[in-house]
């Protein structure tokens, strides 16, 4: 079996004293989409700032392609290999959709070459095309040269979903990449997604799109309270009555 | 040429060299009102070259840039763990406390100020802030001032892309006070004397002004910005003691009628847009 | 046009020197009026070109070059402050084009420049003129003390200098000095501590308004000792500025109105310029009475070295206004009789003293 | 006469801290000015130094007219309430969505016109302002204490705590750090700010005018350019207590007033920038958000 | 005579135009939604209703009376009140003093008190958190935060821009519980979402916008089994559940 693409392991964090996330250990699987699930508020963010950095650990390590980045600057985990996207949208309102883009290439294109290659005289620059491929790859293609910040709520979140997928990192953590998607906005994300799957990518998706997760990831994991209440496949996590009662409820199909 | 114009010329060549040194910064975010003590770093290292070394020009103004880059390099590290409005206090703060360091330092002259002997004719003055303008037009197209946009917008997400927001923000203020530090060296050796209150706070806060005015969004904002403020004063010279009033309301007015500064991106997509309406 | 003597003229009448410089234009203007009524120079009129340089030296320099290039002028009145100087005369050394200044005052400022001229008087010479005279009249000198403004090359060269090496040439011991910066308003630390060194005279190297919120500020704190300065405070409304304050303060300066008939008429058609003009000041103070004397320096300067205003002859004849300046001895002028040593006029100081809210003459000294 | 001197020492020290608290009072005023429009609106707003000084310049116009203090001091304040309407109006309320450092432009530019209309009207330079009474001062056993300086003193305190007050506390207080936050949002609030920040603009510049109004009372002195040292010091000590702190600015006020005091007497008035602006900057290096500020508020992600 | 009326509104931002001619009813009692892909021009017409975007055209009446050229406190005081989309939280604010920010208009304190803890009772999230800066909240706790402090706000219309966004599912069920419940009490509602299903079985009346146009409007359930609608808005997955419900 080759290492796997992410390990948690005894992870903790306090915040002003409240644990959010308790002891927790789980493994993604390479090359495959695993779910993060639980109600708000119990961890799955956290878990996400935890592996891209944005916050130290309290207790426990994270490993990322079997290397240890528990210690490493946040700046240095998406070369360590993991990108990721985020809940509420950070992208660069005053940049074009392009110029995001590129921003989400830096770690392939970090030398001071190319930091000082005045790219935008020469026509047809590599970066430039390859980030217009990738637009229109995900049917975004007239946005391009668009300001970010006056474009709708739909089109940010997956303009946010392919920077994530340019830094060229093979885990990628989407944070309710489905969320403000219309019903069949939902389906071309998940052909999107699938296909980022078959490229060999790992996901590790937070989704309370039940529907949605289940047609993606083969793999869930439950949060409630920061700690893990179950794992293993959703339609067997389903049925567990403690996650009925605490996430899906008791309605629900 | 007549004296006239070059007289004017040469006061334009240096308000668009400080220009852009409160620009690189102002890109990343960083407002440095104390821009003026790196031109005095710059002014008065290069004409101590000059006068006691014996440098020539040529050697001792990079001398002088590279000094106060690495002031700014040195200083902007602690600096820049202030954000925002107490960035821009600090930077304040800086640039008297270098300005009141000149003024008690003997060996420049302290308060009498120092004449210096090498001179710099206008054509070399031109020069240097033609060459300051075209690598500041090429710097501006490059991955280095998208970073600087994007560590302005969202220094968080910008670090999790990968970028060294640290890296970014402390070379920009060193640069930016390398550039002061150039414009400053220049201006030692063309007006042949300094002193350090002529380095003082409103010669910083007024380039933040028509930097701001002539628009950050692009990299030819500071430079309309240099020419609107050098010139309109010279135009408005015959109205005598209400030159200065009359500047300033104007200033107002033009602002509030164009709050983004005189060039905008969106000027620019303007222009590149109509050829592609034409076809 | 060629039958015109072009004169260029710096003027400060914006900027941080306007409320000593905003009057000079009027005493010029009277001084070229005077001569060209009289038939001019050479059987030429004069003409004035201004430029306003609000005491900026990159200003005062732009105005230089226009005048030597632009204008064909034959020697140019200014600048006024002592920056302006540093970075107009090598400009003017490098176009062989003699310049004046009316206030500049700080040391050795024409050093090295053979077109720099000044008709200022240096404020060693002046302060010591002033001690010389309080030792002459018995007045109190047991100790003394300085005050000075850091920040300004000729107030601090007063302070850590001047005032030192003349409390020593006279014997009187220095209890110590204090300092402040051009911009303070509040003085209380200072005078806080001169009340501790009770000194019978204070040296004083300062603008006006130092002087000014020194005095108030000794009288708040109830302080009393004679305050003694040079020209850099001799603005005539000093005492009305001090509002009841600064009694005894003791000066030197190169001019006062009342000297004699001259000087009397002089202030007395200034008055009414000032007046019809709407302006906030109608005595004369000495940068006017200096600036009205330059133009008529260089009046005679270009009658003597016959000039034309030709512009073919141009370079030669403004060297030989320089040449004619630099020889000039016991002009008579509004100012008393001016000659010069190394571009620096050499004139009488007037030592004026505060009595009941107003200058009045304390003593004349002609300099050695 | 050592014993003289002995028991002089002291007391010149102790008359030090009094002045030096003194001229922290005024710089406390004006600190407490900058924290509204700054801590506040997020505004650096430049006019402020000319607020403060239309507040001694105009009274002093209106003593020379010869009107009484009273209203000649209403009519101060007024006028500089006046004015910073039109400041809100063309430089605030114009530049919204923008870069925040846009509007500091056109404030200037408020400052340079202030300044220079004033100049037009009364001249650069220093004028007398009349004093009040005949002396002003209360002389305890050697001691000199400024009465109108205690009286300044007296009143920035008591803003000061009822400002701090009513910014925690009331809907208005919220209201306010909700239009500071974000605009839009208080907008979609149902906030009139179309109100709000003018009331806002108008506090501001009638602290601002009071402590220049206080200042002329209390250093017998006006001139078009005392904003500006006044202004800068005054800024440097609301961030040096920490931005949007009320309690903040009076501390950065009186250490402002007591370093430049104590570096005068004790050193000299070369050093009183590079202690001061020195003070500020290693405050600022040490505790980014100020002495009593808390680090701004990050958008989780 | 109907709650809100809004017709033939137009909004544009510079060039691009948001709205097209939009006519919208909102009865008193009733709960109407408004369903749109992604730029269709919901949130935009929320915003016009509110007032934050000016009109190019058009009209808008609240409550019997034209508030077109009102500006937004007016008619957030006459109980028109919108939970923004982004949830627009103020992070340098408490929870606390963010749910206060909601009732900042209101006089009567000690009624606010007593439905503020009805809030807190209803999100137990936020009474944990309540004297906490809410930039710590996690996203659907935030979301709580902004419909909490709408209803703080004595809505007569209470205009809710995507309320489900980021909420488990458990509690998106909870939610919409909740927006019948107050419905039951008299409040009208104005609902924009993406959950079309759960909108869709909960409205009385749907309208449909593309491209800034009115494209269907009438009876929710009708509406539900056009072959058009489920097409462009209903996934395979939540036909299922539309028809359930
Ligand atoms: N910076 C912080 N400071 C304090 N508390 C925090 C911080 N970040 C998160 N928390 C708390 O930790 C808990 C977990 O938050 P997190 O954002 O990870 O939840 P989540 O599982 O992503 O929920 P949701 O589905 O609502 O987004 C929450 O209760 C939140 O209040
Ligand atoms: N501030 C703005 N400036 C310019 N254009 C804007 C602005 N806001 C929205 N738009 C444009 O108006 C149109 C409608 O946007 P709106 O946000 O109303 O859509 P929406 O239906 O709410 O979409 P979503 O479901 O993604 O939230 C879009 O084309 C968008 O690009
Ligand atoms: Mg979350
Ligand atoms: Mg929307």
């Amino acid at each position: 079996m080759s290492t796997p693409a992410l390990v948690l392991s005894g992870l903790e964090k306090s915040f002003a004293g409240v644990r959010a996330i308790r002891n927790l250990s789980f493994t993604v699987p390479k090359g495959r989409a695993t779910a993060l699930i639980g109600p708000n508020g119990a961890g799955k963010t956290t878990v996400f700032n935890l592996v891209s950095g944005v916050y130290g650990v309290d207790g426990g390590s994270i490993h990322v392609n079997g290397t240890d980045v528990t210690r490493l600057p946040s700046r240095r985990r998406i070369r360590a290999g993991v990108a990721r996207s985020f809940q509420n949208i950070r992208l660069m309102p005053h940049l074009s959709v392009l110029e995001n883009l590129l921003v989400g290439q830096h770690v392939r294109a970090s030398s001071l070459a190319a930091l000082l290659t005045p790219y935008r005289i020469i026509p047809n620059h590599r970066w430039k095309r390859e980030a217009r491929a990738a637009l229109e790859e995900s049917g975004l293609g007239q946005y391009a040269d668009e300001t970010v910040g006056a474009l709708p709520y739909g089109v940010r979140k997956r303009i946010d979903l392919v920077r994530a997928t340019l830094a060229g990192a093979d885990v990628l953590m989407l944070d309710e990449p489905a969320a403000g998607l219309n019903p069949s906005e939902t389906n071309a994300l998940r052909d999107h997604l699938n296909a980022l799957a078959a490229r060999g990518l790992t996901l590790l998706i937070v989704e309370h799109d039940m529907h949605f997760v289940d047609s993606i990831c083969e793999n869930v994991v439950v949060l409630n309270f920061g700690e893990k209440i179950a794992e293993g496949r959703l339609s067997d996590v389903r049925k567990d009555p403690k996650v009925r009662e605490a996430y899906i409820g008791t309605d629900e199909e | 040429m007549s004296g006239y114009l070059t007289g004017v010329l040469v006061v334009l060549s240096f308000n668009i060299m400080a220009a852009y040194a409160v620009y690189l910064p102002l890109a990343a975010g960083q407002l440095n009102l104390g821009i003026a003590g790196f031109m005095a770093i710059g002014a008065y290292a290069a004409a101590y070259l000059t006068n006691e070394l014996g440098w020539s020009l040529w050697t001792a103004i990079p001398a002088g840039s590279a000094a106060a880059g690495l002031v700014g390099l040195i200083i902007g590290i602690p600096v820049l763990r202030t954000h925002g409005i107490y960035l821009a206090l600090a930077t304040f703060a800086l640039g008297q406390v270098i300005a009141a360091i000149f003024l008690n330092l003997d060996v420049v002259g302290a308060a009498a100020g120092y004449p210096v002997a090498t001179y710099a004719a206008p054509p070399v003055v031109f020069a240097a802030t033609a060459g300051v303008v075209l690598v500041m037009l090429l710097l501006s197209r490059t991955r280095y001032a998208l970073y600087l946009t994007a560590v302005k917008s969202d220094p968080t997400v910008a670090d999790l892309m990968g970028i060294s927001v640290r890296g970014i923000q402390v070379s920009a203020f060193a640069l930016g006070a390398a550039v002061a530090g150039f414009g400053g060296a220049f201006y030692a050796h063309h007006y042949s004397f300094i002193e350090a209150q002529h380095f003082n706070v409103l010669l910083s806060v007024f380039t933040v002004l028509y930097v701001l005015f002539g628009g950050v969004q692009t990299v030819w904002g500071p430079l309309a910005g240099a020419i609107f403020f050098t010139l309109v004063p010279e135009v408005l010279r015959a109205s005598d003691q209400w030159r200065y009033a009359l500047f300033a309301f104007f200033i107002i007015i033009f602002m509030a009628l164009r709050p983004q500064g005189l060039v905008t991106a969106s000027l620019f997509r303007v222009f590149r847009r109509k050829p592609g309406a034409a076809a | 046009a060629d039958d015109e003597l072009v004169l260029g003229y710096m003027m400060a009448k914006s900027g941080p020197y306007v409320s000593l410089a905003n009057t000079n234009e009027i005493a010029v203007d009277l001084a070229v009026e005077e001569i060209n009524a009289k038939g001019g120079i050479n059987g030429k009129k004069i003409k004035v070109v201004k430029f306003d340089t609000a005491g900026d030296p990159k200003q005062a320099t732009t105005a230089l070059r226009r005048f030597a290039e632009d204008d064909s002028a034959l020697a140019v009145i200014g600048p006024f402050s002592s920056s302006e100087v540093r970075t107009t005369f090598p400009v003017g050394e490098r176009s062989g084009i003699a310049q004046m200044s009316m206030a500049s005052s700080a040391p050795g400022l024409t050093k090295g420049f053979s077109y720099g001229f000044r008709n200022t008087t240096d404020e060693g010479i002046v302060l010591d003129q002033v001690m010389t005279s309080i030792k002459d009249k018995k007045l109190p000198a047991a100790s003394g003390a300085a005050a000075y403004a850091t920040d300004d090359v000729v107030s601090k060269s007063i302070g850590t200098l001047v005032v030192p090496k003349l409390f020593e040439k006279y014997s009187v011991p220095m209890k110590g000095s204090v300092d402040f910066q051009l911009a303070a308003f509040d003085l209380s630390p200072q005078v806080s501590k001169l009340k501790e060194m009770a000194p019978d005279i204070v040296g004083l190297g300062s603008p006006p308004e130092g002087a000014v919120n020194l005095a108030k500020e000794l009288k708040r704190q109830g302080v009393s000792t004679r305050v003694i300065g040079g020209t850099t405070i001799a603005d005539p409304e000093l005492p009305k500025r001090m509002d009841g304050a600064g009694e005894n303060l003791t000066i030197g300066t190169t001019f006062f109105p009342e000297v004699n008939d001259k000087t009397k008429a002089f202030a007395a058609e200034f008055g009414k310029r000032t007046k019809a003009a709407g302006l906030p000041r109608t005595e004369p103070n000495q940068m006017d009475a200096a600036v009205y004397d330059i133009v008529y320096l260089y009046a005679e300067a270009m009658k003597r070295a016959a000039v034309t205003g030709d512009k073919a002859k141009l370079v030669a004849e403004r060297t030989g206004v320089r040449d004619a300046l630099a020889k000039m001895k016991d002009f008579e002028a509004l100012e008393g009789k001016i000659s010069f040593r190394d571009g620096d006029a050499v004139k009488p100081v007037y030592i004026l003293e505060v009595k009941g809210g107003k200058w009045t003459l304390l003593d004349t000294r002609m300099p050695e | 006469m050592t014993a003289a001197r002995r028991g002089a020492a002291p007391s010149m020290l102790t008359q030090q801290i009094i002045n030096g608290l003194m001229l922290g009072a005024i710089y406390m005023l004006v600190a407490v000015a900058f924290t509204l429009a700054i801590g506040v609106l997020n505004f650096l707003n430049f006019s402020l130094p000319g607020l403060f000084m239309l507040g001694g310049m105009a009274a002093f116009g209106f003593l020379k007219l010869g009107w009484p203090f009273l209203v000649a001091a209403g009519g101060a304040l007024l006028i500089a309430a006046f004015v910073s309407l039109l400041v809100e109006r063309l430089a605030y309320r114009r530049m919204q969505g923008g870069d925040p450092e846009v509007p500091l432009v056109s404030s200037l530019g408020f400052l340079v016109l202030l300044e220079n209309l004033v100049l037009i009207r009364y001249g650069s330079d220093q004028q007398a302002f009349p004093a009040l009474f005949p002396d002003m001062n209360l002389r305890i056993g050697g001691l000199v204490v400024g009465i109108a300086q205690m009286v300044s003193l007296a009143i920035s305190l008591a803003l000061v705590a009822w400002l701090s007050w009513f910014l925690r506390t009331t809907n208005t207080g919220r209201r306010i750090r909700t239009v500071a936050e974000s605009r839009e949002t208080a907008l979609l609030m149902g906030i009139n700010i179309q109100s709000l920040v003018p009331q806002l603009f108008v506090a501001s510049a009638l602290l601002a005018a009071l402590g220049g109004l206080l200042f002329a009372v209390n250093y017998q002195q006006v001139s078009p350019f005392m904003g500006e040292g006044i202004g800068f010091k005054g800024v440097a000590a609301m961030i040096i207590g920490g931005m949007g702190s009320i309690w903040g600015a009076v501390i950065g006020g009186l250490l402002i007033g007591l370093a430049e005091v104590l570096s005068i007497s004790l050193i000299g008035a070369d050093v009183v920038n590079i202690t001061v602006y020195g003070l500020l900057l290693a405050i600022l290096i040490l505790r980014p958000q100020g002495l009593f500020g808390r680090p701004p508020a990050r958008e989780k992600l | 005579m109907a709650l809100l009326e809004v017709s033939g509104l137009e909004v544009a931002y510079g060039r691009v135009n948001a709205l097209r001619g939009v006519d919208l009813r909102v009865e008193e009692g009733q709960i109407v939604t408004v369903l749109g892909a992604n730029g269709a021009g919901k949130s935009t017409l929320l915003r016009a209703i509110l007032g934050a975007v000016p009109p190019k055209a058009g009209g808008i009446a609240f409550a019997g009376r034209d508030v077109t050229r009102e500006p937004p406190h007016a008619r957030i005081g006459g109980g028109l009140v919108l939970v923004p989309e982004g949830r627009r939280i103020l992070i340098s604010l408490s929870v606390e003093e963010n749910l206060l920010l909601g009732a900042h208009m209101r006089a009567d304190t000690q009624k606010v008190r007593t439905e503020m803890d009805a809030i807190y009772d209803r999100f137990p999230n936020l009474a944990e958190r309540r004297h906490m800066l809410a930039s710590c909240l996690s996203g659907g706790e935030q979301q709580m935060l902004a419909i909490g402090r709408a209803m703080l706000a004595k809505p007569r219309l209470m205009m809710l821009d995507e309320p489900s966004l980021g909420l488990s599912p458990l509690f998106v069920s909870k939610l919409f519980d909740l927006i019948r419940e107050l419905n039951r009490d008299g409040l009208s509602v104005l609902l924009v979402e993406q959950n079309t299903g759960k909108a869709l079985a909960c409205a009385h009346h749907a309208t449909v916008l593309e491209l800034g146009r009115v494209v269907m409007a009438g009876d929710p359930a009708t509406l539900a089994a056009d072959p058009r609608l489920q097409e462009a808005y209903l996934g395979e997955g939540s036909h299922a559940q539309a028809q359930h419900a």
